[in-house]
């Protein structure tokens, strides 16, 4: 660990707590895509990645990096304002995307094409 | 002016961008920012991006308040979810709103809001009766999320969005 | 380091560089007769820098005209070039080659698809940046530049079979590109450098128990080159290819195998010479027998062909592996043969390639690859083609006669052309190799490479004449073909080169001699590249 | 004080990778491409936090640009994919 | 004229008269003839000069350098014999050129049979004059070749093509073996010279080699002779032109091979092994020829078998293996020239005459051409050993050679015998040449009423026929001092005695003759019911040479070589790459394998073992396992998996300490990822079937098991060697230097981007343009592209979503789409400033921290590939400017242009120099070279991959939709302009 | 280790992309190339040695010291491999369409095995 050990305890601390629940968020969300039972459902998950883990592995690295520096390094928050900025984007496409794909195999419309059908709609399908 | 800068804030926000990945003030740093928001915001128009119209900077940071709650929120909710702490019998599903937003940076920006909070999904907007859908994770009572999107997003976002 | 002449040297890769450049700048297919004349001009002042070069190297000291050191680095450590007999050799063949098939192109395969202009002049680029380059990595790179024009250039003028035999070029290629990476890798990774003549320095300080993998290195690259030059059983993927391309992109192609061998007989004899201690002769066994399977192939190949397209091909097969068989016998006057050999067959192979498209033009009206192609695509960009460029020649049949004639007799090996001579000198000094006076017995490969010889000569002799006899006798109410000028004079002038070589066999073997000589004493090289190292710039490099 | 970023480093890289590989398991698994889609999104943004703690780890801002990158990429990773799974063409 | 360059004048005066005959208009047919004539005659004349000098025994020479290095000069060499044999050549070349001016019809091109002609006599010149082997084989070649072109000379018909190809096969491949046996011939005698060779006799004969070069050298000499077995090309090669014929298979090419035969006899005749071989090939020949002579119905063909049977003896002759035999052999070839250059002639006239030349239609000729009769006659005569005639002579000493006692064999007990009785046929073909032609009842169903021919015609065979009677009946003081000189040539001081003269008294060799005679007359009077009405000689009717010649030849040539080329090759790729990998295995294993590994290194980089880049390995190895597994029925998935391994591929660059790979690897996965989508579109749906017919499944299984072994096996050789190399200490690396003087000389920090933009800028600037070249060619194919039928349709998705669309009143079509991307869309146009910010941002500061041109352009292709996604290819082309050629020319012109700026100052191609640029305000900038060259890069990898990328989009558009006129990318060659 | 696990991944990635060039179509082809260039690349880097931690980049403005960086030659060849094979792949799958198009088979031969 070179220059690391100049580091004060506090920011050391502050890393290893935001880096610890950062990718621990990270973890969980990947998780939750094995265990999540349908696609809709683990179209969610992911999202406590690109959120509070990018968030907390960012602020990690602003602390340490600003604090072995000794002045702010903000660099980190290019990457999280661009997540937050791309993820909507590529998710609408593939959210619309598999809904069109499982009402063009099933015959049935999806819940969103004409504007009529409401309420909760099961999508446990697990064909291919 | 609007010619030499249609994008005032897109702009803005490359100028930061550009001294942000440099990690520098220095004079030659902010003229070539400067250049580069000048330049992407020519090719805004190039790419006939609609204009946005900001207004409200009050509302924008109370919007942003709330919703780095909510995201903190839902994140914790979710993740108890996936590992399984839940309680009851979790249902989800899709969730219809009406919305009066129709401004694009208005309901792109709800979209953001919606995606980045985790347990909610934007599943389509259909604009001629301006239906929003929505897929949420956890389904308890649908009248509870259709009050949650237009009352605290969607009238920020009005205002915001004038 | 600072002369004109000095930067003569790098000339014949940034000359066809600016030129590709020019025309792509110029906005690429819109100015096509600007890019012809780009092209036509660029190529001719290859062929007077090549003299040039040649002329230079000829009362150098070692024939190594000189070592330039790009970006004014000091060897080894970045890239230098090197003007010696024998890449001065190549320059010319692919010089004189690339001028013929650029003036040839003219009269209408420029026409067949976009972009001939700059991709014929990359190829220039790609194929004297190989002939030039003494570092490894650099001779990849070149080795892509011009596979990459080459797989342009295979496909130009598109249809089926072109498509289809491009396919196999492209992926063989591909994974020898790979290969050549492994190869350069491995051996960076035991000996630390990637210059040649400092790699040639290095070799018999390699520690023993490092040897093995630099060896294994030297023998995956040399399967790179090998596959370039098209050594059995690396090159079934050769004969569709050239047998489907456009005319003046088989002509260029000739040279293309013979890149392959001149790296085979550059590395080879440099890194694998007396010199290099425990690793002297790598392989040089296994080069004459794949050089000699390579013979027989394409001997049994030329005379399965149906079509002369396929008959060219092989013939390359031929050529290539009489010079890989010369090479791995490893003698200072077999080498000096292979050398005159390889430029004459090369000469005469894309002379008949070019003269293919001539003769055949003829044969089976309305089979003109250009009508077929203008009829299953409906393509406009042909329609211009009907237009017609240069004048016409009279007494077409017999000239295409004769040098049908002239091809034959080179690929054949008979005389009167160089074909002959080339042989002889291959062959004499196999059997002779001390020289003929001596007495000395010659070895046993030598016998079975003077079979091989004669035996492939028979084998073409029959095909051509076969090919000939069905192309101007069998049909005697076969239409004329309408032939250009500027296509008849690019065959002729390399026909007559060859009979130049014949006459002038005397100072050109001598000059080939003097080229394998040096190859064999690879110290004069190595001192060149290396030798003036110390005198590196000291201080900043340039600072203004 | 080291120890601490020690060990959180490598507890986080660790974190990190195993939500690599759930990712890379769903990617594998499917069973539909959309799942693979968002398997393979996921796989990126995993990466990606992964570059930046590597950053901490070795003390160096050098690794920045690769997670901007990574990042970057990724979104256009996974709109080609979703938008190939929407019309069936990538650009129409 | 000195005599050496009396030589050179001799044989370059036939080519040069060749040559200008060339360029002459097809109708001046008397130029011709007189041109090629006065060569003729010319040549002749410069031949004859030399007489004096011959005749006392003197040797021309005249010697240029040529091939000094390999022992090879242009030695011309003119001794007795030589001088003999150039006499023939250019007297009855003479002769010939004065029939054909009147043998030819005005339809044919006279240019071309003088041109061909005066060729093969320059190139039979050679063979005569040359002083070395490898020159003598130069021409003896040449002249296989002027012959071919002579026999094919009225090439339209099969016949004349068959046998114009045969002659040439069989000549040249005999002439082939002429060479090698030269060249071993050379290898033993140590020179090519012919002096240093007939001088070093001994040493030949003695040579284990000698067997083979004999052998060798005599292939070539039958073949051209046509002697048994290679003699039945010459009755084919009679559909020449009959003064091809009197030339070529009298005089003058069919005598190469027994020229050859006594030049090289003090060389390699005197041996057991000559007397068999050459012996018994004369005796053969001689006697099968006399026999089936007499059984041809073609006059032509007649004379074919009978200079078969005349070359037949004198090979036999000169197989005897005496000097006399030398002598003999000499003395023969001289006269069977003159006369059977007649008789050819005679037939020739009397084709031209009647119009045919079958003997069975011929007869009683004498009544319309009394003189061409009595030149016939006196022809036939000398043939058939009638004294006072030159024939009589040479075979008077023929038999006198027989009766000698050579190896005291049966067979050379038995000679005198079987030569009495060939002769025998001799005399009787000769008679019937004369008796069925020209005597009995005059023909009246001939093609043409005959005539006697103009004089000019008749004058060549009436001089020939001069010279029978004359040297037939003065030999001494015509041939005698000619034959004593060739004679001596050959023999060198020990010319044995002989004497020239008609009368030797009651020999056994005159008895011979007589027997001959008169049985020759009974044969031909007993076998005439059979000639009249047969084809062909009995027993041997049914073997034609030709006919098994051509069925060896396909069977050989063809049908063998098909075969061959079928089992040594393979027009299939994946053997092709199976035989490809398992080779550079094998070269990588040998030297393993040979010198061993020796001992393994301990660890020396960063030997802890690292618990995330072992999960980023997992995960890495599974995606490219499984990449592997799906690639073939799951196309998408295999694309996703592509990318896992990419993406650990990159992280181990991270890991490694290489951030520039992983930002370009990154990157360039990225942009291959939506390149191969974009492909994915055109290529067929492959639906995985289930049990396929039973029948290949073993084959499909065995192939997948080898694959799968050159896979395991080319996977772990990669990895052991890598391994390997990992573990041992570094060498002292060049690149000690690069990192030293990266920041002192370079001005950069990134030592990477040092070595790329500086140090090693050459392969960079090949590397960008190999992109550019690839991005042309992209775009040239597929400006080209037709997809197949299948795949025209749109994908079903959107067929599927436009039907939705249109059955629903209230939607337009399109409105999924466009609902679907409305937020998206938006998105992705702001990021194309964004991820523009970021391209000039990694551009700008490449050169001191991870970054650089190429990831700088490719990063901005990424922005607008993001907004063709996003958008669409026609609204965006609408909108931008899309010119990637330029964008390519541009870059690369500036990359270049950078690197020869130094030419400015002196310095070679691609310095770099770098300096600070004091700016008011805003101070130091640094300004490298190496960053103008950065932004060449930029603008040819932009360019590029742009150009490559909209390429493949815009067949989607070409292939369904008409493009409507857009604004954007109008020049540059830019694939907008395709409007299909 | 950390040299065992890298050689395991090159192994694997060459192993799976000569696997899937010996295919018959050419998406395996094109995809097994990749594969293969990746393998060649990390190969190619593995030449240099492994050093974590140790980018050649200088931190300061002066001489670099040779032991203080990983090696930056390989690093430099692979940047060059890596945008030639990118090159080459985009060529090969245009030549794939292509080919496919007119051919109407997806095989590499060009035509579907007779069987
Ligand atoms: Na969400
Ligand atoms: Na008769």
């Amino acid at each position: 660990m070179n220059g690391a050990a100049g580091l004060p305890a506090v920011a050391a601390i502050l890393t290893a707590a935001f880096l610890i629940g950062g990718s621990a968020l990270t973890l969980i969300g990947s998780v939750g895509l094995i265990r999540l039972r349908s696609f809709s459902e683990r179209l969610h998950a992911p999202t406590l990645g690109t959120t509070l883990g990018t968030a907390g592995v960012a602020i990690a690295s602003i602390i340490y990096f600003s604090a072995l520096e000794s002045g702010l390094v903000l660099y980190q928050l290019v990457i999280v304002g661009f997540l937050l900025l791309t993820t909507p984007a590529s998710l609408i496409i593939l959210f619309r995307a598999a809904l069109l794909r499982d009402q063009s195999e099933s015959g049935r419309e999806a819940p969103v094409q004409n504007g009529q059908q409401t309420g909760p709609q099961p999508d446990d399908r697990q064909a291919r | 002016m609007s010619r030499l800068l249609p994008f005032p804030s897109i702009s803005a926000g490359l100028f930061i961008l550009w001294l942000l990945l440099n990690q520098t003030f220095s004079l030659g740093q902010i003229l070539l920012g400067i250049a580069v928001g000048l330049l992407g915001g020519w090719a805004l128009i190039a790419l006939e991006v609609p204009k946005a119209r900001l207004g409200r900077p009050l509302a924008v940071l109370r919007l942003a308040a709330l919703v780095l709650a909510d995201i903190v929120r839902s994140n914790i909710a979710v993740a108890r979810i996936v590992l399984g702490l839940g309680r009851r019998e979790r249902r989800p599903g899709f969730v219809q709103i009406p919305l009066e937003l129709r401004e694009p940076y208005g309901l792109a920006a709800l979209a953001g809001i919606i995606t980045s909070t985790p347990g909610t999904l934007w599943a389509g907007f259909d604009e001629t009766s301006g239906t929003l859908t929505i897929h949420v994770l956890d389904l308890t009572d649908e009248g509870e999320w259709v009050r949650t999107i237009k009352n605290r997003y969607e009238s920020l976002l009005l205002e915001i969005f004038a | 380091m600072t002369g004109l002449a000095d930067h003569l040297m790098i000339a014949p890769i940034v000359l066809p560089l600016f030129a590709g450049a020019v025309m792509l700048a110029l906005g690429g297919e819109q100015h096509r007769n600007i890019n012809a004349g780009i092209n036509v001009v660029s190529s001719f002042a290859l062929v007077a820098i090549a003299v040039v070069l040649l002329r230079a190297t000829e009362t150098a000291p070692a024939g190594i005209m000189g070592v330039y050191r790009l970006g004014n680095w000091p060897a080894p450590f970045a890239i230098v070039v090197v003007v010696d007999r024998l890449s001065a050799v190549m320059l010319l063949l692919t010089s004189a080659i690339g001028a013929s098939a650029a003036v040839f192109s003219l009269a209408h395969w420029h026409r067949a698809g976009p972009h001939f202009h700059p991709l014929f002049q990359f190829l220039l680029m790609g194929l004297n940046g190989a002939f030039l380059t003494g570092d490894l990595f650099n001779l990849f790179v070149f080795f892509e530049v011009l596979l990459a024009a080459s797989y342009g250039l295979a496909l130009h003028g598109s249809g089926l079979p072109r498509i289809k035999a491009g396919l196999h070029y492209i992926v063989v290629n591909l994974a020898a590109s790979l290969l050549f990476l492994i190869g350069v890798s491995l051996i960076y990774g035991v000996s630390g450098t990637l210059n040649m003549a400092d790699l040639a320095a290095r070799i018999p300080a390699i520690r023993g128990e490092d040897r093995a993998l630099f060896e294994a290195g030297a023998g995956i690259l040399g399967i790179a080159f090998l596959v370039k030059a098209g050594i059995w059983p690396l090159c079934f993927w050769l004969p569709s290819t050239y047998a489907a391309v456009s005319a003046p992109v088989g002509s260029i192609f000739a040279i293309l195998t013979k890149l392959g061998v001149y790296i085979v007989l550059r590395l080879w004899l440099l890194l694998f010479g007396d010199q290099a201690g425990a690793s002297a002769q790598f392989g040089g066994e296994w080069l004459l027998v794949g050089g000699m399977a390579t013979i027989a192939f394409g001997a049994v190949g030329t005379l399965a062909s149906q079509d002369m397209p396929r008959l060219a091909a092989y013939s390359v097969l031929v050529s290539s592996g009489t010079v890989l068989a010369a090479i791995g016998m490893g003698q200072v006057a077999i080498t000096g043969g292979a050398i005159f050999y390889l430029v004459s067959s090369t000469l005469g192979l894309a002379a008949f390639f070019l003269l293919i498209e001539l003769v055949e033009r003829g044969r089976e009206p309305g089979a003109d690859v250009l009508a077929v192609t203008r009829e299953a695509y409906g393509e406009d960009d042909e329609a211009e083609g009907a237009e017609e460029i240069g004048i016409a020649i009279p007494a077409t049949m017999g000239l295409l006669g004769i040098s049908f004639a002239g091809c034959a007799l080179i690929i054949a090996g008979l005389p009167p052309l160089s074909g002959f001579i080339a042989k002889f000198a291959l062959l004499t000094a196999a059997l002779n190799s001390t020289g003929i006076a001596s007495g000395d017995s010659a070895p046993a490969a030598a016998w079975v490479f003077l079979v091989l010889l004669i035996l492939s000569g028979l084998a073409a002799l029959i095909a051509m004449t076969r090919a000939g006899i069905r192309a101007f006798w069998a049909s005697p109410e076969r239409e004329v073909p309408r032939v250009r000028l500027i296509e008849m004079a690019p065959v002729v002038i390399l026909l007559c080169l060859c009979a130049f070589q014949t006459i002038q066999a005397g100072p050109i073997m001598h000059f080939m001699q003097a080229a394998a000589q040096s190859l064999h004493t690879p110290q004069q090289y190595v001192h060149a590249v290396l030798g003036r190292a110390a005198e590196r710039p000291s201080g900043p490099k340039d600072g203004t | 004080m080291s120890t601490v970023l020690d060990w959180s480093t490598m507890a986080a890289l660790i974190m990190l990778g195993l939500a690599m590989a759930c990712a890379a398991f769903r990617m594998l698994r499917g069973p539909r491409a959309q799942d693979r889609v968002v398997g393979f999104d996921s796989l990126y943004v995993s990466a990606m936090l992964l570059l930046l703690t590597f950053g901490i780890r070795s003390a160096s801002t050098l690794y920045f640009e690769a997670a901007l990158v990574m990042a970057m990429l990724g979104f256009v990773g996974t709109a080609a994919l979703a938008k190939f799974l929407l019309r069936g063409e990538v650009i129409e | 004229m000195p005599r050496e360059t009396l030589l050179i004048a001799v044989i370059l005066l036939p080519f040069a008269g060749s040559l200008i005959t060339l360029f002459f208009r097809s109708n001046v047919r008397n130029l011709e003839a007189y041109l090629a004539g006065g060569v003729a005659i010319a040549a002749l004349a410069l031949t004859a000069l030399s007489y004096p000098d011959i005749v006392d025994g003197n040797v021309i020479r005249s010697k240029a350098a040529w091939i000094p290095e390999l022992g090879l000069e242009f030695s011309l060499r003119m001794d007795g014999l030589a001088w003999a044999f150039a006499v023939l050549i250019t007297g009855v070349g003479f002769l010939v050129v004065l029939y054909a001016r009147y043998y030819l019809s005005p339809s044919d091109p006279m240019p071309r049979f003088f041109s061909y002609l005066l060729a093969f006599m320059g190139a039979m010149l050679g063979i005569v004059l040359s002083g070395n082997l490898i020159q003598l084989v130069f021409f003896w070649e040449l002249t296989s070749f002027f012959s071919f072109l002579l026999i094919g000379y009225w090439y339209q018909t099969a016949q004349a093509q068959a046998s114009a190809r045969m002659a040439l096969t069989i000549t040249s491949a005999g002439g082939l073996c002429l060479f090698a046996g030269a060249l071993v011939l050379g290898h033993i005698a140590g020179s090519y010279d012919l002096d240093r060779v007939l001088a070093s006799g001994a040493a030949i004969r003695s040579n284990a080699l000698y067997v083979p070069a004999l052998i060798l050298i005599l292939v070539g000499a039958l073949t051209k002779s046509a002697q048994f077995p290679f003699h039945f090309w010459l009755p084919n090669a009679m559909t020449a032109p009959t003064p091809v014929s009197a030339y070529l298979h009298s005089a003058t090419m069919v005598k190469a091979g027994v020229f050859l035969l006594v030049r090289l006899w003090p060389a390699l005749g005197g041996t057991n092994e000559w007397l068999v071989l050459v012996g018994s090939a004369g005796l053969i020949t001689f006697v099968l020829g006399a026999f089936i002579a007499l059984f041809q119905q073609d006059l032509k063909g007649l004379l074919a078998y009978s200079t078969i049977s005349n070359l037949g003896l004198i090979t036999l002759l000169t197989g005897l293996d005496t000097p006399l035999g030398q002598v003999a052999a000499i003395f023969h070839t001289m006269n069977h020239a003159t006369f059977k250059a007649s008789l050819f002639m005679a037939a020739g006239i009397i084709e031209h005459e009647t119009g045919t030349r079958d003997i069975r239609r011929l007869s009683g000729l004498r009544h319309f051409m009394p003189i061409t009769t009595t030149l016939a006659t006196v022809a036939a005569a000398a043939m058939a050993g009638v004294p006072l005639l030159n024939g009589f002579l040479s075979k008077e000493m023929f038999f006198a050679e027989t009766i000698e006692i050579h190896n005291n064999s049966l067979l050379d007990q038995a000679l005198p015998y079987i030569v009495t009785v060939a002769s025998m046929f001799t005399v009787a073909y000769s008679l019937r040449f004369i008796r069925d032609v020209f005597f009995g009842p005059p023909s009246h169903e001939l093609p043409r009423e005959p005539s006697e021919p103009p004089f000019l015609m008749r004058l060549p065979a009436e001089l020939l026929v001069l010279a029978c009677l004359v040297v037939g009946i003065v030999p001494a003081h015509t041939v005698g001092p000619v034959l004593d000189a060739a004679t001596r040539a050959v023999l060198g001081t020990a010319a044995p005695n002989y004497s020239l003269a008609v009368w030797h008294g009651f020999t056994p060799e005159l008895f011979m003759s007589v027997v001959a005679v008169c049985g020759g007359i009974g044969v031909y009077f007993g076998l005439r019911p059979y000639l009249l009405t047969a084809e062909g000689p009995p027993l041997l009717r049914h073997i034609n040479g030709q006919r098994i010649f051509e069925r060896v030849l396909v069977t050989l040539s063809w049908r063998l070589a098909r075969r061959l080329e079928t089992v040594l090759g393979t027009g299939r790729l994946q053997p092709q790459l199976q035989i490809l990998i398992c080779v550079s295995f094998l070269a990588g294993l040998a030297p393993l394998y040979a010198r061993g590994l020796g001992g393994m290194v301990g660890p020396s980089g960063p030997g802890r073992f690292d618990f995330a880049f072992a999960l980023v390995w997992a995960v890495g190895i599974t995606c490219a396992l499984a990449a592997a597994y799906q690639a073939k029925f799951h196309r998408f998935a295999t694309l996703i998996f592509l990318g896992g391994a990419g993406l650990a591929t990159c992280i181990s660059f991270v890991w490694l300490s290489a951030p520039d790979l992983a930002l370009t690897q990154l990157i360039v996965e990225a942009v291959t990822t939506v390149l191969l989508l974009l492909g994915l579109r055109w290529l067929p749906k492959r639906v995985q079937e289930f049990g396929r017919a039973g029948t290949s499944l073993n084959g499909v299984r065995w192939y997948r098991a080898q694959d799968f072994g050159i896979a395991i096996a080319a996977g772990s050789g990669l990895a052991a060697l890598a391994y390997a190399i990992m573990l041992r200490p570094e060498p002292d690396s060049i690149s000690r230097f690069l990192v030293e003087n990266a920041y002192t000389q370079g001005g950069g920090t990134n030592i990477v981007n040092v070595i790329l933009a500086d140090f090693r800028a050459f392969d960079t600037l090949g590397e960008i343009t190999v992109l550019g070249i690839v991005g042309l060619t992209v775009f040239a194919l597929l400006r080209r592209f037709r997809p197949a039928s299948e795949s025209v349709p749109l994908p079903e998705q959107q067929r599927s979503q436009d039907n939705y669309d249109e059955a629903h009143p209230q939607r337009r079509k399109g409105d999924t789409v466009k609902s679907v991307m409305e937020v998206p869309a938006l998105i992705m146009g702001l990021l194309f400033p964004v991820i523009g910010t970021i391209a000039v941002f990694l551009l700008l500061r490449g050169h001191d921290l991870p970054g650089g041109g190429f990831v700088a352009g490719l990063a901005m292709a990424v922005a607008f590939i993001v907004q063709y996604m996003a958008r669409g290819t026609i609204w965006v082309e609408a909108r931008l400017r899309v010119l990637p050629v330029r964008w390519m020319g541009v870059g690369l012109l500036l990359a270049a242009g950078v690197g020869a700026a130094a030419w400015v100052f002196g310095r070679p191609f691609l310095t770099s120099s770098f300096s600070y640029l004091e700016i008011p305000l805003i101070g130091a900038i640094p300004l490298a070279s190496a960053l103008l060259f950065d932004i060449g890069v930029f603008a040819l990898v932009l360019g590029a991959t742009v150009l490559m990328l909209i390429a493949i989009a815009h067949q989607s558009v070409r292939s369904h939709r008409a493009l409507p006129q857009s604004r954007g990318a109008q020049a540059g060659g830019s694939p907008t302009r395709e409007p299909r | 280790m950390m040299e065992i696990v890298l050689a395991l991944g090159i192994g694997a990635l060459a192993g799976a992309g000569v696997w899937l060039i010996l295919r018959p179509r050419t998406f395996q082809v094109i995809v097994g190339l990749s594969l293969l260039s990746y393998a060649v690349n990390l190969f190619i880097v593995a030449m240099g040695r492994l050093r974590t931690e140790a980018a050649p980049i200088l931190a300061v403005h002066m001489a670099g010291e040779r032991a203080q960086v990983a090696d930056p030659l390989p690093q430099a060849l692979v940047l060059t491999a890596i945008v030639i094979s990118f090159a080459t792949t985009a060529l090969f799958l245009v030549v794939l369409l292509a080919s496919r198009g007119l051919t109407g088979s997806d095989h590499v031969d060009g035509r579907e095995p007779e069987s």
